[in-house]
């Protein structure tokens, strides 16, 4: 079983390298929509401060919905889910291993990248480590919840809007939540409090997304 | 118990059975309704600090009620379908929807009316507000994931799934009042002991809150039918039943 | 391959898709060292019969046994003895097929020998090209490849000769036969000949298709 | 050719319209889009309406961004844009009805929804038709360079997506403008010079764009 | 159809995928009334071969007339002669095979009757479902009554009696023996039997194909 997930987590990688145009826009939408605020609020530091987090979490979790929408059609497409759904090893497993593969290459980048998009905003750079601590325990979240509307959506053509609507009402409470730490953290205060509740959303999304994604994957294919 | 449980599973039985009980749901709710209002307009005196505005309390509490309500009646039905493969679930939890969106809706309408005079602004994105439009997002999202769906089979079971999933979100509305300091009005009704509303305010409304979920329960027994003959249009009951009432009539 | 001997049944199935039946009553069996060829016009069923009896999609009713238990109470070891490739080739285009069979090996805890499998399919010259620039006749190759290398004991194939050339058909008949003599179970979906000894083989011939 | 020009807008039309949910979605996704904001961000009036323009501009990019991923990989898999470059009409024709088909279906009902999203930020009613008429001059460039990269990136060759990755910046000025001009709009300024230059670049676009886009659906074929 | 003979001619073609050469000094032509069949092991070139003739893949070197005018000078005119259907079906899955039909029709100016077709082709019960839910033979036939309803001189099928039941493939050999009695030129890649009357038609075998 181990060796099952390590497998489908290899080959994701493999295909996410070899497509690395797809891999690279989620990363360049981020960027632009964060440096588009500056942009459009000008160059009052004050309201750049304080509107920074919540921007930067939007901005994360357009990204993830940019990014979602291809997770699973391409493979319905051209049958591999199919073979997945048909093997010995248990789907939820496997879909998991698809799910960590996209998180890896889609959300840690920008995880990566936010100490940068930090200083565009002008915010002290004592927030940093409080804003990358939310976006690690926030996005593996984003990327389970998606990854069940992702499934859902994966017979269908021209799904992102309805996976927009699907996804939404799901992740509204850890967008939430992760604007409010990293509001917390940028202005110098504990950020315990939601960034445990963060990891709990995110280890609730872990037990529990895989088995909606299975179902929904099967249901997909049917 | 379980043969019981069996046969009203059956589609023609339930078919019967919801046919032969939504009347005796449907009345009652509207002389209630009449009664409720009747005490909640005439007999209820004025608040003391909002003037008659308040009387609003009447509709939105209700259908603010029941618009979560059916989202549960939604999930919990389809968590039966999807586990024991049982269609007439199925019936129930897509009947639920757009009875439920349209109590969301209203609880949202009646809100943004009561929040003008109450706050000075129809929306503010305070937590309960915003997430009971959620809650309208996830109605909409079930919905139309059924009509993006076209086979029957899997509509039912993917929005199935999307419902059981979307549950969560039912614990975060009731509690976003005490989880987030928020310009909404906490629970009044739920501290038993000590109702925080005058007697004369309160009975009305409790009326209106049982009017609204029977009249809840006959329209779902109205689309439960409605379902089950879209579903049977091909069964021998169903052609029965047609050519009876054909001939009835 | 083992030496137990294998079963698959399916009783009283109901194929719909929307609101139309396609097949009623289908009742069969199959049994260790036999093929079943499905035939019947374009749009009677024969895809929807195989993906139903794999598991992918659920029939209206009726029940299938792999070893005398429903299916769906015991997907994992139904599955550790399957192999399907339908319609769609199953290929990640932007891997190549040696990759894309590395894969599927490893999935099912098996260390076949590639080359000769690649070199069987006349594959060896493009094995290193990602699967989306093979011609249609190497996908498909490649795709069949997947289950000839699965060590499955039943193979469902749906039109496996599509897109092949002669030689290539001549070739897959061949595995066929030596599948079956070791006791394997061959399921397919045809238009043209399956290629099995007919000592081996059961017709499925479906009724329907459309006026 | 004008014939083909309408046929071809027509069949992008009723494609889009076969489910409606389809035509709907585009315009869930935009209205989502902008909660997020708010919900991120926090309540205070000023600061949701200093940001109210930008917000507006991402989501309609993002909008934009999200159904352009699809705009011509699903004709180059089922092999109707292989059809299309058989065709005697010219190409680029053919392929601006598609983009301007996908105008109509995603940005214009964005464009017409805009006004109930400025009450969402709290903006003065005075800047809707500020905001609408930089929405109008802006959205058509955003289609048509999409459709530049879309058509390079629908059959996936490892340099189209370098050029795709080249393209994404390209939008950029759009937004800033679009940006700019919207919050121009909404303090009760003149908006002549922001809203001339949109047009201008849209313009400029309808003259390039469906040549290179034709061009790059040749090369996508080969 | 008009009654000009038609001719389509290459000279000196060279096909290349990536880095290697598929076929080399292809010379041949095509005149009214006769067929071609590309016949040739998996991966030989028929696919690209066609591609090139169309016009969809440019040719290493050599050229390819038609009426005696290169191809890539006058596309308007020859695509206007032109019905190709590949290995894709060319369908858009969200259209109904009468709305994929129309829309073909109608870019090529032409009001066909599509009942006949349709019912030629057994497609009238299924007419008005979404292609994406046909069967594979459904879209397959769906494909070719594009090209058979297009009115054009030359049609271009790589494969066109893939995943066809037997009727089918017999019904469709008809039609095309009834359009090269009318004059029209046709080219097809196949690995079964044309259906063409031998007298009209020149075998292309191509060589290749890998060890
Ligand atoms: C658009 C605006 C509004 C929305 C979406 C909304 C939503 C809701 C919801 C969902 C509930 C049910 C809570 C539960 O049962 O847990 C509720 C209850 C209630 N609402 Fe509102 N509301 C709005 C505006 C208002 C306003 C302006 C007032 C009065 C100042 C108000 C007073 C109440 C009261 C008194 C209850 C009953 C509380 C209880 O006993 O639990 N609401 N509302
Ligand atoms: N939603 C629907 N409503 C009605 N009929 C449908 C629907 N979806 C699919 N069908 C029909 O169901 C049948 C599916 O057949 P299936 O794919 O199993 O055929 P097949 O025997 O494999 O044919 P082929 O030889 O062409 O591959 C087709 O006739 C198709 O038209
Ligand atoms: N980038 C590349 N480098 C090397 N070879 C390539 C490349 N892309 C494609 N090929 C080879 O070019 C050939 C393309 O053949 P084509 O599709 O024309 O074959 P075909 O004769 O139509 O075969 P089939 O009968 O299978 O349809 C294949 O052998 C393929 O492996
Ligand atoms: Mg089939
Ligand atoms: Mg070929």
């Amino acid at each position: 079983m181990i060796s099952a997930f390590l497998l489908v987590l290899r080959r994701e990688l493999t295909v996410a390298v070899r497509r690395w145009s797809d891999l690279v826009m989620p990363l360049m939408f981020f960027i632009i929509v964060c440096t588009l605020f500056p942009l459009a609020v000008g160059q009052d530091i004050e309201m750049l401060n304080n509107i920074g987090p919540g921007a930067i979490w939007v901005a994360a979790l357009l990204a993830t919905l940019l990014s979602l929408n291809s997770l699973f059609r391409d493979d319905f497409e051209d049958g591999t889910l199919e073979q997945l759904a048909l093997d010995k090893e248990p789907l939820s497993f496997m879909l998991l291993a698809k799910t960590i593969a996209h998180w890896l290459v889609t959300e840690l980048p920008l995880v990566v990248l936010s100490p940068v998009l930090v200083l565009a905003f002008g915010m002290p750079v004592d927030a940093i480590p409080g804003l990358v601590l939310t976006l690690l325990a926030g996005t593996p979240a984003l990327s389970l919840i998606g990854s069940v509307g992702a499934a859902l959506t994966a017979g269908l053509r021209q799904a992102s809007g309805l996976l927009a609507l699907l996804l939404l009402p799901l992740t509204v409470p850890v967008l939430i939540f992760g604007a409010r730490a990293a509001d917390l953290a940028a202005s110098g205060q504990s950020i315990a409090g939601p960034l445990y509740l963060l990891g709990g959303i995110s280890v609730l999304a872990l037990t529990l997304a895989p088995f909606a994604t299975a179902a929904a994957v099967r249901v997909s294919l049917d | 118990m379980w043969t019981w449980f069996h046969k009203l599973a059956s589609p023609p039985h339930f078919y019967r059975t919801a046919t032969v009980l939504e009347p005796w749901l449907f009345w009652p709710a509207l002389i209630l309704l009449g009664i409720g209002l009747y005490g909640g307009l005439i007999v209820a005196p004025a608040d003391y600090m909002q003037g008659d505005g308040y009387r609003i309390i009447y509709v939105h509490v209700p259908s603010s009620y029941l618009s979560m309500f059916s989202y549960v009646t939604m999930a919990v039905a389809s968590a039966i379908g999807l586990i024991w493969r049982m269609k007439l679930a199925f019936c129930v939890a897509v009947a639920c929807a757009p009875i439920g969106a349209a109590f969301t809706f209203l609880s949202l309408v009646t809100g943004a009316i009561w929040g003008q005079p109450m706050w000075g602004t129809w929306w503010v994105w305070d937590p309960r507000l915003t997430s009971q439009l959620i809650l309208f997002f996830l109605y909409l999202g079930y919905m139309f994931l059924r009509q993006a769906l076209a086979e029957t089979r899997q509509a039912d079971r993917a929005s199935g799934v999307l419902a059981v999933v979307g549950v969560v979100n039912i614990p975060i509305i009731h509690f976003s009042v005490e989880w987030w300091n928020s310009l909404h009005q906490p629970a009044s009704l739920s501290k038993l002991e000590a109702p925080s509303i005058a007697a004369d305010m309160l009975w009305p409304l409790l009326v209106m809150i049982l009017a609204y979920q029977l009249l809840m329960l006959a329209l779902l027994m109205t689309g439960i039918r409605a379902q089950v003959l879209e579903r049977e249009k091909n069964a021998r009951w169903v052609g029965e039943l047609i050519g009876r009432e054909g001939r009835g009539a | 391959m083992d030496t137990a001997s294998y079963r698959l049944e399916w009783r009283e199935l109901a194929l719909w898709r929307g609101d139309r039946c396609l097949q009623q009553s289908l009742t069969g069996r199959l049994e260790a060292g036999q093929a079943l060829t499905v035939r019947g016009p374009n749009g009677c069923g024969k895809t929807t019969l195989l993906r139903t009896l794999c598991g992918l999609s659920q029939p209206e009713t009726g029940e299938i046994l792999w070893q005398g238990v429903a299916v769906h109470r015991n997907r994992p070891d139904f599955y550790a003895h399957l192999a399907y490739a339908g319609h769609t080739n199953g290929l990640k285009g932007d891997l190549s097929t040696r990759e894309n069979l590395r894969f599927a090996a490893i999935l099912r805890g098996r260390h076949t020998n590639q080359n000769e499998l690649l070199h069987g399919l006349r594959l060896t010259a493009c094995a290193d090209l990602p699967t989306r620039n093979l011609s249609a006749g190497q996908k498909r190759r490649a795709a069949l490849a997947r289950v000839l290398g699965s060590g499955a004991q039943l193979w469902v194939l749906d039109e496996p000769f599509t897109n092949l050339d002669a030689a290539g058909i001549e070739w897959l008949g061949k595995r066929f036969n030596h599948h079956l003599s070791l006791g394997g179970l061959l399921m397919i979906a045809a238009h043209q000949a399956s290629q099995v000894e007919p000592d081996r083989e059961t017709i499925l011939e479906l009724p329907g298709g459309d006026t």
